[in-house]
């Protein structure tokens, strides 16, 4: 097998007293696409943050691309131009337009040539449809277009990882679709994701391997066409019900 | 507002009389709580001499007409000097004291004329004869107004101006203490009165006041007082002379 | 009242107008650059400095101005610190707004939300840039209602100069009445003085305040 | 001179009377801040109405509080006023009362920024359980409001107290105007009393307002923390 | 046919001069489920808000139980004892307990006796499963549990009519089931309702009839079976195309 792009050792999260996640293992193949499922509060947002150094965490061991991640700010801030993530709320910089805020990681970070970052960003934002925003302010957009833009980016950055933490849940149904085809073709190109989500024809849809958290622990770690078609444990069996109500 | 009679301070039992609590040697306040000054002893005379107790009420120089024209008081005895401006507003009783103006500088830079002030800095004390003085005749000096003596005597120690002028009589007493300094104009100006204000149009208390003053005056009151709460202060290059009047 | 008093007393006032808004104007912009140096300070925790930052502020928004001058301006001489009135008048007004526009700008600092924060950090920026670029452009405009207040206030308190007899509008009043006693007159000129400097501002402030809520930023 | 100057703070009753002179600013601080802020809170409310008069008033109201130095209502209210109209009251009466509306009209401000950022379904789930408007106010806005509104009324607190020096002005025998008297008394004994003098009372005024504003301050972070 | 509880005649509302919605007509049997539908911005909420009062709008005429209803201050106060509302955000008053935010209309609106009024909220708690959090404050409750407290405080006021805004659209997925779950008895207790909803599952098998409404004018007004297996417009079968994604 090839060598994983990131590998979860032992991990152990408490936010001051509370446990929060516990003996966390998790291995995410290069090219593949994971979904992360669980109740609210079983700590995917927690996770997913420990990942790319939002939170830190108690002991455990992370692996990127075959190289330990040293947890410090600065191996960080290397490590987040290769890990990109989209949040559920709207997280554009408002003081900023459109293009300016794609560019601001490959101009300030990376710096990169304005001319090559900015055709890089028209074409990613011709791809998600919304070219003809690069110079409007996030205020003037609707939230599955500041989503769309969000992922955008991300994406400029080039990651070799995406995060995605219910990028749809705070949108208006009808705008769920537009952004989960984003998503769909990220997957169909073969970029490395976790997702959480909470659209489960969608998951079932995309998913290489489904993570199921309850109270932070790890309850499966299953292929995706056999967690929905037959999960192994009870538990994951009582969600997957409450969720196709 | 009505204006108050003698009559009705009579039957008030008190008299309101505006004082300085910050101008030692006319008006101050012990360390004790309790005011002293020549101006206190004048008013304490007064409302012995009228039957009733005294109520003080502590002004400063600026509020000192506005305190009479809105009642806050039935008589001003603050170092309170004639002018023709505030004979418009309020009146005056017949002065009890005379002061002159004189301007004290370095040793080492001198100023012994108006001239030389010209183009430089001149510390005054709000209120006093020698604001007004130099307000009308700046002759090209620039004022400082400071609002207090402490004020202004620190801002002249800091050099912020080349001089200083002030009632003569204080400045005698400032520079014993302060030998670098000198009074280079003894006087300047015509002498000016310190008098009591009463509001416009009270007469009787007015006339009360005037015969106060001249049956004070005869029976030798403000040499008493003089030599009680001026002397120790000035010390002797002042005299009685320069300041009561006869 | 009289006209005639008050035409009178017009070109004294012109000057104590113009002097009050030349003071007010680099106290307040010097208090704006302390309030930003302060608030810099204590949100990159820079140590020692941000403990100092600290302790300036207490005194200076726990003690009143005319004490502050006081000092400023009678005891600093004393230990070879010498100013000039106008200089110690901005220093004051820069020592007391300092501590005002730091509470005002960190505040804004405060209400960028911590998700804007956090994207910020997920797409690599180090802890500068996202200052440079999210956290302070964000926070500053939220600030501004807040610091237009300050700027009112600030003002307002030039008028306790008239304890190191800098000639201003409020002293410039009190002089007039306790040389001519046309305290009516003196009085109505200083109010409307002040109320054609700060009309405008307050006006501008209940925009600004209304701009802030209406959310110019809402994502 | 052989005096040093610290000991003119504890000749006679200096001490005293200078914590005579702070008392007085407290009192005239308390008085007028008790009545103050319940004026402010009703002002407050009736700025968050509708009516368009009474919001032109109120709003005029506040903006000559506003813009009017503490100094120059101070003198009109003591000086002016009774001359003009028959009404004569003694100087902290005066200072009370000028501070108490002043203190109403920046409180008003506060009080309706407060009431305007409670939420507005929260109004409109009052209006659907039939709340009236006084209901409305007295169950649901106002004790939502009041966390949001404490930390600017501690720090308006603290700028009365901090105004109270001004009093002087008009004969108020407040902290600075008893130690305006102390230190001139001593002019020629202590010529550096004023500093020990005004050092003291700015330690005083101090102590005064840095308990206030910590407290204001921890008000705050909580509010950040629970947001 | 009996008296309807709710008619709606040619109802207009603008906001300045943007019309929000056009000749609304609109019946509503006492007894009966009316599920609203429409896309974003349809004018859903606004309407709903119309009834009880909470916008005022610019003609038509309300007949509530036969009584006309004359749009002021007074008869909405009156008439919202008998119209309780739902919204989308969670409502509940922080600085008062569960059983106080319950207690609040029956005591001071209704002025009905204390021990009368608590009988019932705690009978009605009970009824949504949450007897136990009386005392609790809002913030110690999930989303799902103060949804469910709001429907109680509004049913503590004996109504005659309900109105639910999406109710659930700020809920986690596995909250959503135990608010349905009132809604749906609600229903069976015969009460009438009229509801904004996402959950097209649950429309369909609760509504009596659905409207279904565009840029704020109704499209379609359907018995609610006949709605789902066959929409009478284009419009309506596109939007419930959209909805299972
Ligand atoms: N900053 C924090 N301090 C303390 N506890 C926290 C903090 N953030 C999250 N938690 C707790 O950690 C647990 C996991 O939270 P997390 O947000 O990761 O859950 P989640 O699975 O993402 O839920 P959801 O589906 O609602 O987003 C919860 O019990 C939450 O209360
Ligand atoms: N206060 C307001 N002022 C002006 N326009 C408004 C206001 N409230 C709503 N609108 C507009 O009225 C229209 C209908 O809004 P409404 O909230 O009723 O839609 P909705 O169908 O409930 O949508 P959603 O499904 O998103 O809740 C929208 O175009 C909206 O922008
Ligand atoms: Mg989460
Ligand atoms: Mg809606």
């Amino acid at each position: 097998m090839a060598t994983p792009l990131l590998q979860v050792e032992h991990l152990e999260k408490s936010y001051g007293d509370v446990h929060i996640l516990h003996d966390i293992n998790l291995t995410i193949a290069t090219g593949s696409v994971t979904v992360l499922l669980g109740p609210s509060g079983s700590g995917k947002s927690t996770l997913i943050r420990c990942l790319n150094g939002l939170e830190d965490f108690q002991s455990g061991q992370l692996t990127f691309s075959g190289q330990p991640v040293t947890p410090n700010a600065k191996t960080w801030q290397q490590l987040r131009q290769k890990i990109g993530m989209v949040f559920q709320s709207y997280d554009l910089f408002p003081n900023l337009t459109v293009l300016d805020n794609i560019l601001l990681g490959p101009l300030k970070v990376q710096h990169r040539s304005k001319a090559e970052a900015q055709e890089q960003a028209v074409k990613l934002l011709k791809e998600v449809g919304l070219a003809d925003y690069q110079d409007a302010y996030p205020r003037q957009l609707s939230g599955g277009q500041k989503q769309r833009i969000a992922i955008v980016r991300a994406l400029a950055l080039n990651p070799e990882f995406m995060l995605f933490d219910e990028v749809t849940a705070s949108l208006d149904p009808e705008m769920v679709r537009g952004v989960l085809e984003v998503l769909r073709n990220l997957a169909q190109q073969k970029m490395t994701m976790l997702v959480v989500t909470h659209e489960m024809n969608f998951a079932r849809e995309i998913a290489d391997q489904v993570v199921f958290l309850e109270e932070g622990h790890i309850l499966e770690q299953t292929p995706g066409q056999q967690f929905f078609a037959n999960p192994q444990t009870e538990r994951a069996q009582i969600f997957l019900n409450s969720m196709d109500f | 507002a009505e204006t108050t009679k003698i009559s009705t301070i009579k039957k008030r039992g008190t008299i309101k009389i505006a004082v300085f609590g910050d101008l030692p040697p006319y008006g101050w306040v012990d360390k004790n709580g309790k005011r002293q000054g020549y101006d206190i002893a004048l008013a304490k005379q007064v409302g012995k001499d009228l039957g009733v107790k005294v109520k003080y009420v502590q002004v400063n120089a600026d509020s000192r007409v506005d305190a009479l024209n809105s009642d806050k008081v039935d008589l001003v005895l603050a170092n309170f000097t004639v002018t023709p401006e505030r004979k418009q507003v309020i009146s005056f009783a017949k002065p009890y004291m005379k002061v002159s103006i004189g301007v004290i500088s370095p040793k080492s830079k001198p100023i012994t004329k108006v001239s030389q002030l010209s183009g430089k800095n001149l510390i005054v004390n709000k209120g006093t004869t020698a604001e007004q003085y130099f307000t009308k005749n700046s002759k090209g000096a620039t004022l400082q107004k400071y609002d207090s003596k402490t004020q202004q005597f620190n801002a002249l120690k800091n050099g912020r101006a080349a001089a200083l002028a002030d009632d003569n009589s204080y400045l005698y007493a400032w520079v014993k203490n302060n030998p670098k300094y000198t009074v280079g104009i003894k006087h300047l100006g015509p002498n000016q009165y310190i008098a009591p204000g009463v509001k416009k149009g009270n007469k009787s208390l007015l006339k009360w006041t005037n015969k106060e003053i001249t049956k004070l005056n005869n029976n030798g009151f403000f040499d008493k007082n003089y030599k009680q709460n001026l002397k120790p202060y000035f010390g002797s290059d002042v005299t009685a002379k320069d300041i009561v009047i006869k | 009242m009289s006209w005639t008093i008050i035409q009178q007393s017009i070109p004294v006032f012109v000057q104590a107008f113009w002097l009050t808004l030349k003071l007010s104007f680099y106290g307040i912009i010097g208090a704006i650059i302390v309030g930003l140096i302060a608030s810099f300070l204590r949100y990159f925790k820079v140590p020692v400095l941000r403990q100092i930052s600290a302790a300036y502020t207490e005194i200076s928004r726990n003690t009143p101005l005319l004490i502050q001058l006081f000092f400023i301006y009678y005891a600093f001489p004393e230990i070879g610190i010498k100013i000039s009135a106008t200089a110690a008048g901005i220093s004051g007004l820069i020592f007391l707004g300092g501590s005002y526009m730091a509470e005002a700008i960190y505040g804004g600092l405060q209400g960028v939300a911590k998700i804007q924060v956090e994207s910020g950090l997920a797409i690599g920026l180090s802890r500068g840039q996202l200052a440079r670029y999210v956290v302070f452009p964000q926070g500053l405009t939220l600030s501004v209602p807040a610091i237009a207040a300050n700027v009112i206030f600030l003002i307002k308190e030039t008028s306790i100069f008239t304890v190191i007899a800098i000639p201003e509008l409020t002293n410039t009043a009190l002089d007039q009445i306790g040389l001519y006693y046309h305290t009516d007159e003196s009085l109505f000129v200083l109010v409307i003085a002040y109320a054609i400097i700060l009309i405008p501002l307050s006006l501008a402030l209940t925009w600004l305040e209304r701009r802030a809520r209406r959310g110019s930023f809402g994502n | 001179m052989a005096h040093s100057g610290i000991n003119i703070l504890f000749a006679g009753q200096n001490f005293t009377r200078l914590l005579g002179g702070l008392w007085v600013s407290a009192k005239i601080s308390i008085v007028s801040l008790v009545i103050g802020i319940l004026l402010g809170l009703l002002l407050g409310a009736l700025r968050t109405l509708k009516n368009p008069v009474l919001r032109t008033i109120l709003r005029l109201y506040l903006e000559f509080f506003r813009i009017v130095p503490t100094v120059v209502l101070l003198f009109l209210f003591y000086y002016i006023l009774p001359k003009n109209f028959n009404v004569n009251l003694s100087a902290q009466i005066v200072a009370m009362l000028v501070f108490a509306l002043w203190v109403a009209a920046e409180m008003s401000d506060i009080v309706r920024g407060a009431l305007i950022s409670v939420p507005r379904h929260q109004k409109e789930a009052g209006m659907a359980i039939g709340l009236n408007g006084p209901q409305l106010y007295r169950y649901v806005l106002l004790p939502q409001a009041v966390g949001l509104m404490i930390p600017a009324t501690i720090n308006l607190m603290t700028r009365v107290i901090k105004t109270t020096s001004l009093l002087l002005l008009i004969s108020v025998m407040d902290v600075v105007n008893i130690g305006q008297q102390i230190i001139e008394a001593n002019r020629q004994v202590y010529p550096n009393g004023a500093f020990w003098v005004y050092g003291l009372i700015f330690i005083l005024y101090f102590l005064l307002c840095y308990p206030l504003s910590a407290w204001a301050r921890h008000l705050e972070r909580r509010q950040n923390n629970n947001a």
